[in-house]
């Protein structure tokens, strides 16, 4: 019960990060429903590690593991979108079109 | 055990619901006691006491988001070191090891830095 | 802990030799004058990356073996597919050498040890036994390869295919690690081989069903195979030509690692209730099969329409992609070898073009396939180097394209049944790619030249381009050379842990 | 007491208790920052040669603070027409609510404490950094150049020095082998981290004292640069729970530092029979009261000094701390 | 031994030499270039005379280790071994001699192409080479490796020396024959890893001995069989080509500098012809069976259809194209006849139609050269200016339409013999193209040598304006000189050949029959 609670959240922000990564216009917003994802990840792992069948430690491992290349991803995300930002003053999406055949 | 576990967290929960409520209550107050006698002049942007010119949400210099960024690198670190920190007594000699390594190259990042000049405020 | 001492650490060497160079490099970036030249930077990188294959090569014979609570295994596959790696990225870091945007090249010295960072990423993934170092050296791979797409830090399309990149490989990411999140569960340990033993213990066909697909999802991002390869022609388009040569190659090679590490090692015998019941993998088979055929088409016929180089280059690459995913959706006892010689002959054929491709660059200033026209009467041998490249991608007999595709060809029809389909499509589409790469070669031999002359080829590029020759030559015509460092490998028998 | 109380079974009897407790808490800070505040006036004052407040509530103005709330509560609301509304009345709350809840994992006594969770020391520092969203977002909401670019400074200050902090916090766990505050508080017990960890102490008092943005670190509130920083435009009570926000901090932070590094409630060598309260109340005055004396002496720093000091000098400092505690402890433990 | 290599590789020599010529140095290109192919010539038809002495042709077999693609415990020594092996038959030799013949003519023919001869001869090599070991190959992989090489080499040939229209022409020249090959290797694929082999004599075996199926790698049904066979005749019908894909041969016929395209029709796609005899006939005999009556039913539609096409074009060229495409059909008549007859006349066929188109499109070259077109509605009454070249071109217009005593009868007639064997009406639907093929053959001929040059669109009703290809619009280049030592020479050798092929069929059959009859076993009488 207590497990699919969670794996039931974390299924759900799950999808709307996706469905928000997948739809947005906006970089910013896309790059936090990114965040969303690894989060459904993180709270998934931990979940497991706790009341999964077999409980282990690892999964908390994988968690900070997830964690902390979740945040350098997000690092080089805005990195990029800054880069991008400051050469077509713009952080929709669909504006970056400049590379198409 | 759990009910120290389970408490604690009540207990947090209940200061923030304290924190929040004071200032809602407060404000709540202030609404009742305070004058209520709005003009434009009021409600205009203070600046200096000229009138205010342009949009204010200009674009920052870069060096913000560069601090933010090496703030964020450097703040995950400490995912690694304080675990590490805790159970430092039980881990022995190669732990340290490990983790000097991972200093070091935290060292490295902040030298890269420093030499890259994003340390400058300026 | 004393067990983690008395690891035998020198089965890192190659690992070792890539760390060490990279920081190397930076301090030494570091420490040099701004006006400086960083070109020395990049061949010592150039020469790290081969040191490295040299003592990837020399353990070869050794047996498998693994350290650090098997997360991370020394065996054939890791061997073969570091020497792929290593030759990419060395013949990658040649380009990096050369490498002369218009703008000026101030970030070169970050190019060559981001390249090495990315490189060690990719060697620790074909190594990994565990899912948590699976993961993290994924992650280095790709972290680093954005910040090598985006190295151009004033050139528009650059900064668009870096925040492409992002933003693709975050998704990916973040779906591949939700399937990882379900195998964990399941299984409670991260390590490869514990997971697949549990795994045939386990009763939840659905949510391992589930995890398959969202790894496979995931994976295919860093293959450039339907349904995760947009952001191929972008990202190979705006990213500067080593860049793009590197993530054409190493990283393709560093998924298909991945690849069959993940899915292969996890899925092979957990139970499923597809038509296979002992075998989620061969159940899961026709999907990878219908994605496979759908990569090569896409692939090839997008490819038709294209004028830049790099952007022709990711679409022949997506399709190229489809054939080692056809390849691997066979599942036949060749589906590792096959896929090896094929990335290794991708590696030099493809790193050859963009050599090419570089020099064009760096003096037009455009990828236009019109650069190339007319190339054969000022520069005969470059054109015919590159005559060769196209027609080794192409697949013609006589180049070490062939032979690789021969191979795929066969592990599809060895089965019972046979894979005829895809072997049809991979025929077709295989045609339909002739148009392009004959384009190119029209372009080189028939076409009188608009551009003034190009230059001589700088010694980074010709190296490459001459190696990349000779070896796409050598493995056409005496694949022996290939097939016998293949055999050492004794077909991967210790692939399964 | 309380831990007879966190052992009991969690039901509504404790939230109702819980709250009593949180209640008081809220009170005594309440009273902590009203007279914290004279206090540093007086203090100020007196470095001054000044006298400080000495018109309302006798001699010593006891009653000064509590007329400036009183008035602060009676004044006006406005807002700004160009601000961002709904975002400009949450900035204060934002910023004033975690640091309330950091209260929470603060033991004051062994007895008197609330929270008792084991990553105290983390739960604090995660906690503490939300109030930069409040800050951030209510420079932002003003729509004010002052506002924004106080708000970005304050934003950029705290986070650069939240990392010294954490990491010289780091040398203290490795000697105390956990994150709970009790138990830091509990090894401590024959010799102050003070004393084992000087270097650490100090860049941790440093940071405090630019995460308090006080002076010398108060750039955010420069008055001759940016007029009053990210708050502006903000007026009355709005304002005020920026202000106690920031004097909450200075309570939790002083608290911090005595648990961390002060031994908490222990007391001075033989003077053991002094309750262990009396002890923590005096640590934490003194400590508060340096905080004081330090914004009376010391000049306000450059911006870029500023910046350039906590990832020039600081972070350095603190990486060398680890690894030298870390190797001594390994050696000589 | 090494004799099959080197008469495969000899042309290398020749590359390498040419390498070191200058570009400008015309002379001495077209001089090296014609030397280098003599070798293989003289080699051809050393093999050719001691094989009539009855010198063993096996005994040349040449196997060198190549490549080992598994090395698997469960398999045997022999499985995935691709050797590099060569090996010849009486079948075989034909061919090679031919190829030998027409690539010296070709390369004498060369002194038509006037730019960029380096680079020319260079795939001109390169293209004889993979004529030769496409013969030679006794290894499926190496037939395709070589036939691939073809394939280049026309493509480049085509692209880059052909005429106003070069690059269409050789676009479609590659989709086809790359659909075609592209069909072939998976049937190759195959057989290769059901049978672990891709030797044509290990193939046999284990596809027909009982007791070596046991030895599959993995079973092959007998519906697999038929697949396999019907992809290998579609792959080699595109090559050939039959009726519905055969619109790329217009385009190289037509667009194709002569020389190549004497290569093209005289070599290239008798590949086709002797691909299906060697794998269909020699692999799959049984199935061989059930495809009979549609091959032949293809053949007469391609003989009719080619030469009722062939009549309505009024450009010489075009003419010849269709006309390339009718006797093809006669090739594929011959094989759907399945008997010894029907096969000897395909192999008869397919020689004389070599040497023939060879001779004809020489002549074209000569006459677009001269005239700089090759429109028969703007030639005529070349008798007077070209009494020689005249000559030759009626010989081959006879020789085209089968006069008997020249080498286009002996194919027709033994092939037609065939299928009269085994379906007469097929075979008598067929016959009819022959006598379109004298009507096309001699109306155009006759109207260039005889008639008068007028702009005859009126007198055929209804037609419109040919498509014009480049030469045809050019202006005449030198004046109108007859045919001159230098040309003649190749023109008369091959007048010579069609006489001795046409008067003496012993010659080419000689060397088949024991071939032919090994199969006819394989059919089972």
């Amino acid at each position: 019960m207590t497990l699919s609670a969670y794996l039931a959240l974390a299924l759900i922000l799950f999808c709307i990060g996706l469905y928000g990564a997948l739809t947005k216009r906006n970089t910013v917003i896309v790059l936090i429903c990114i965040e969303l994802m690894l989060n459904a990840v993180n709270i998934n792992f931990v979940a497991f590690a706790k009341y999964g069948a077999h409980p282990s430690v690892h999964g908390h491992v994988f968690a900070l593991f997830a964690i902390a290349v979740a945040a350098a991803e997000a690092a080089v995300g805005l990195a990029a979108l800054i880069a991008f930002y400051r050469s077509r003053k713009t952080v929709q999406v669909d504006e970056a079109n400049s590379l198409k055949h | 055990m759990s009910n120290i576990y389970a408490n604690s967290y009540l207990i947090i929960f209940v200061f923030l619901c304290l924190g929040v409520l004071l200032p809602i209550g407060a404000l709540t107050a202030g609404r009742w006691l305070r004058p209520h006698v709005p003009s434009d002049a009021k409600a205009t942007t203070y600046e200096s006491g000229n009138n205010p010119f342009h949009d204010s949400r200009v674009q920052f210099q870069v060096r913000y988001y560069l601090f933010a960024l090496l703030f964020v690198i450097f703040d995950i670190e400490t995912v690694f070191l304080y675990p590490w920190a805790v159970v430092y007594d039980q881990l022995g000699l190669f732990a340290l090891v490990e983790m000097i390594i991972f200093i070091v190259l935290l060292a490295i990042g902040l030298i890269y830095a420093w030499k890259k000049k994003v340390l400058r405020w300026m | 802990m004393n067990d983690v001492w008395q690891s035998d650490w020198s089965m890192m060497a190659p690992e070792w030799i890539v760390l060490a160079a990279a920081i190397a490099l930076l301090v030494m970036d570091l420490a040099l004058p701004s006006d400086r030249s960083r070109r020395p930077l990049a061949w010592g990188a150039a020469a790290a990356a081969a040191l490295a294959m040299i003592a990837t090569a020399a353990m070869i014979p050794a047996g498998s073996a693994s350290i650090l609570h098997d997360t991370f295994r020394l065996d054939a596959f890791a061997k073969a597919f570091k020497f792929i790696l290593l030759a990419g990225g060395a013949l990658a870091l040649l380009l990096v050498a050369e490498w002369a945007p218009k703008e000026g090249s101030p970030h070169r010295g970050e190019f060559v040890y981001m390249m090495l960072f990315a490189l060690l990423g990719a060697m620790m993934m074909a190594s990994s036994g565990d899912l948590l170092t699976l993961f993290v050296s994924l992650e280095l791979l790709s972290v680093s390869s954005y910040i090598l797409a985006g190295l151009r830090k004033t050139a528009p399309a650059s900064n668009e295919a870096a925040l492409k990149y992002v933003i693709n490989g975050g998704i990916a990411t973040a779906i591949m690690l939700f399937g990882m999140s379900y195998v964990f569960g399941l299984t409670g340990t991260t390590n490869l081989g514990g997971i697949a033993r549990r795994l045939q213990e386990t009763n939840e066909p659905y949510m391992l069903a589930l995890a398959f697909l969202l790894l496979l999802i995931g994976v295919s991002f860093k293959l450039a195979t339907v349904p995760f390869h947009m952001w191929a022609p972008d990202v190979y388009e705006g990213a500067p030509v080593p860049a793009t040569a590197f993530f054409a190659v190493v990283s393709k090679t560093a998924g298909f690692a991945l690849l069959l590490r993940l899915l292969v090692t996890i899925f092979a015998a957990a139970p499923s209730e597809g038509r296979d019941p002992s075998s989620l993998l061969l159940s899961m088979q026709p999907i990878i099969t219908v994605l496979a055929g759908l990569t090569m088409i896409i692939g090839s016929v997008v490819a038709l329409r294209q004028r830049s180089l790099k952007r022709l280059l990711a679409y022949s690459g997506i399709a190229h992609a489809g054939y080692l995913l056809a390849g691997f959706a066979a599942m036949s006892w060749a589906m590792i070898d096959s896929l090896w010689m094929y990335l290794l002959v991708y590696t030099l054929m493809n790193i050859g073009a963009f050599a090419i491709i570089a020099h064009i660059v760096n003096e037009t200033g455009s990828d236009d396939l019109d650069g190339l026209a007319g190339l054969y009467r000022h520069r005969p041998f470059l054109a015919a180097a590159f005559g060769l490249f196209l027609l080794s991608l192409a697949g013609i007999p006589g180049t070490a394209g062939f032979i690789a595709k021969l191979h795929i060809f066969i592990g599809l029809v060895v089965t019972e049944p046979g894979h005829y389909v895809l072997a049809a499509v991979m025929a077709i589409t295989t045609v339909i790619s002739y148009v392009y790469y004959f384009n190119l070669i029209v372009q080189l031999f028939f076409r009188p030249t608009f551009t003034a002359p190009l230059g001589r080829l700088p010694a980074g590029l010709s190296t490459a381009v001459v190696l990349c020759a000779l070896g796409t030559l050598a493995i056409g015509w005496a694949p022996g050379l290939a097939y016998d460092m293949l055999a050492q490998f004794g077909h991967f028998g210790d692939f399964l842990p | 007491m309380m831990e007879q109380w966190l052992e009991s079974t969690p039901g509504w009897s404790n939230i109702a208790l819980f709250f009593g407790l949180g209640a008081l808490l809220l009170a005594v800070v309440l009273a902590f920052v009203t007279y914290g505040i004279l206090a540093e006036r007086k203090v100020m004052g007196f470095m001054q040669g000044r006298i400080g407040p000495n018109q309302v509530g006798g001699r010593f103005g006891l009653l000064q603070t509590v007329a400036d709330v009183l008035k602060l509560l009676l004044k006006e609301d406005t807002i700004p027409k160009a601000a961002d509304r709904p975002l400009y009345v949450l900035a204060p709350i934002i910023a004033f609510v975690p640091s309330f809840m950091v209260l929470a994992v603060l033991p004051f006594t062994d007895a008197f404490r609330f929270a008792d969770i084991g990553v105290g020391l983390l739960y604090y520092i995660a906690v503490s950094g939300l109030t930069t969203v409040g800050v951030v977002a209510g420079g932002w909401a003003s729509n004010n150049k002052y506002a924004l670019l106080g708000g970005m400074r304050a934003a950029a200050q705290m986070i650069s020095y939240e990392i010294p902090l954490v990491m010289s916090a780091l040398g203290v766990v490795l000697l105390a082998g956990s994150m709970n505050l009790v138990d830091i508080v509990a090894a401590q017990k024959d010799v102050w981290f003070i004393f084992a960890q000087p270097l650490a102490f100090l860049i941790f008092l440093i940071a405090a004292v630019a995460e308090l943005n006080r002076t010398p670190f108060d750039l955010p509130e420069a008055e001759s640069e940016l007029v009053a920083g990210f708050h502006v435009e903000y007026s009355g009570f709005r304002w005020a729970f920026f202000m106690l926000a920031e004097y909450v901090y200075l309570f939790a932070m002083a608290a911090l530092v005595t648990i961390l590094f002060l031994g908490g409630w222990h007391p001075v060598a033989f003077l053991g029979w002094i309750p262990g309260a009396v002890w923590f109340a005096l640590k934490f005055c003194a400590v508060v009261f340096v905080l004081i004396w330090f914004r009376a002496t010391f000049p306000r720093v450059r911006a870029d000094q500023l910046m350039e000091f906590a990832w020039k000098v600081l972070l350095p400092l603190s990486l060398v701390n680890i690894v030298l505690t870390a190797v001594v402890k390994a050696w000589f433990f | 031994m090494m004799f099959l290599s080197l008469l495969v590789f000899s042309p290398l020599l020749g590359i390498v030499l040419l390498m070191f010529v200058r570009k400008t140095d015309e002379r001495m290109i077209q001089w090296l270039g014609t030397a280098a192919t003599v070798p293989p010539l003289i080699l051809a038809l050393f093999a050719f005379i001691q094989s009539g002495r009855g010198f063993r042709l096996e005994r040349l077999d040449e196997a060198r280790d190549w490549v080992r693609l598994a090395d698997l415990p469960f398999l045997t020594d022999a499985a995935y071994v691709i050797r590099y092996e060569l090996g010849i038959d009486g079948l075989s030799l034909v061919f090679i001699v031919l190829t030998a013949v027409l690539a010296t003519l070709a390369a004498l023919a060369s002194m038509l192409v006037k730019t960029e001869k380096k680079g020319y001869f260079l795939w001109l090599l390169a293209l004889e080479i993979g004529m030769l070991g496409v013969f030679s190959a006794a290894n499926f992989v190496w037939f395709f490796l070589f036939l691939e090489v073809t394939l280049v080499a026309m493509f480049l040939l085509v692209g880059k020396w052909g005429g106003f229209e070069r690059e269409r022409a050789a676009y479609s020249y590659l989709l086809y024959n790359g659909l075609g090959s592209a069909l072939l290797l998976v049937v190759i694929a195959v057989l290769l890893a059901r049978t672990g082999t891709a030797n044509f004599a290990l193939l046999h075996e284990m596809l027909h001995n009982p007791a070596a199926e046991g030895q599959l790698i993995a079973p092959l049904t007998e519906e697999g069989s038929r697949w396999l066979l019907g992809g290998l005749l579609l792959a080699f019908a595109v090559k050939l080509p039959a009726v519905p894909f055969h619109r790329w041969l217009i385009r190289v016929h037509v667009e194709a500098p002569p020389p190549v395209v004497m290569l093209h029709a005289g070599v290239l796609l008798k590949i086709a012809a002797y691909g299906m005899i060697r794998f269909g006939v020699g692999l799959f005999p049984d199935e061989f069976r059930s495809f009979a009556g549609v091959l032949a039913l293809f053949g007469v539609i391609n003989v009719l259809y080619g030469a009722l096409l062939a009549l309505r074009q009024r450009e010489l060229k075009r003419v010849l194209a269709y006309s390339s495409v009718s006797h093809m059909g006669v090739v594929l008549i011959g094989l759907g006849a399945l008997n010894e007859a029907g096969i000897q006349g395909a192999v008869f066929q397919s020689v004389a139609h070599g040497l023939i188109s060879a001779l004809s499109f020489l002549l074209v070259g000569v006459l677009a050269h001269r005239m700089g077109t090759t429109d028969i509605n703007r030639l005529g009454g070349l008798t007077k200016a070209m009494p020689l070249f005249s000559g030759y071109l009626l010989t081959a217009a006879l020789a085209l339409l089968g006069l008997p005593g020249l080498a286009g009868f002996v194919g027709e007639f033994t092939s037609f013999l065939g299928l009269f064997q085994t379906k007469p009406a097929l075979a008598a639907v067929g016959a009819l193209g022959l006598i379109f093929a004298a009507v096309y053959s001699l109306k155009a001929v006759l109207d260039i040598t005889f008639g008068r040059p007028r702009d005859r669109r009126e007198a055929v009703m209804g037609w419109r304006e040919p498509q014009a290809s480049a030469a045809s619009l050019g202006e005449p280049q030198g004046g109108v000189v007859d045919l001159q030592g230098k040309e003649a020479v190749p023109a008369f050798i091959l007048v010579a050949l069609i006489v001795a092929v046409g008067v003496y069929p012993q010659l080419l059959a000689a060397p088949l029959t024991a071939v032919v009859k090994t199969m006819m076993n394989g059919l089972g009488g």
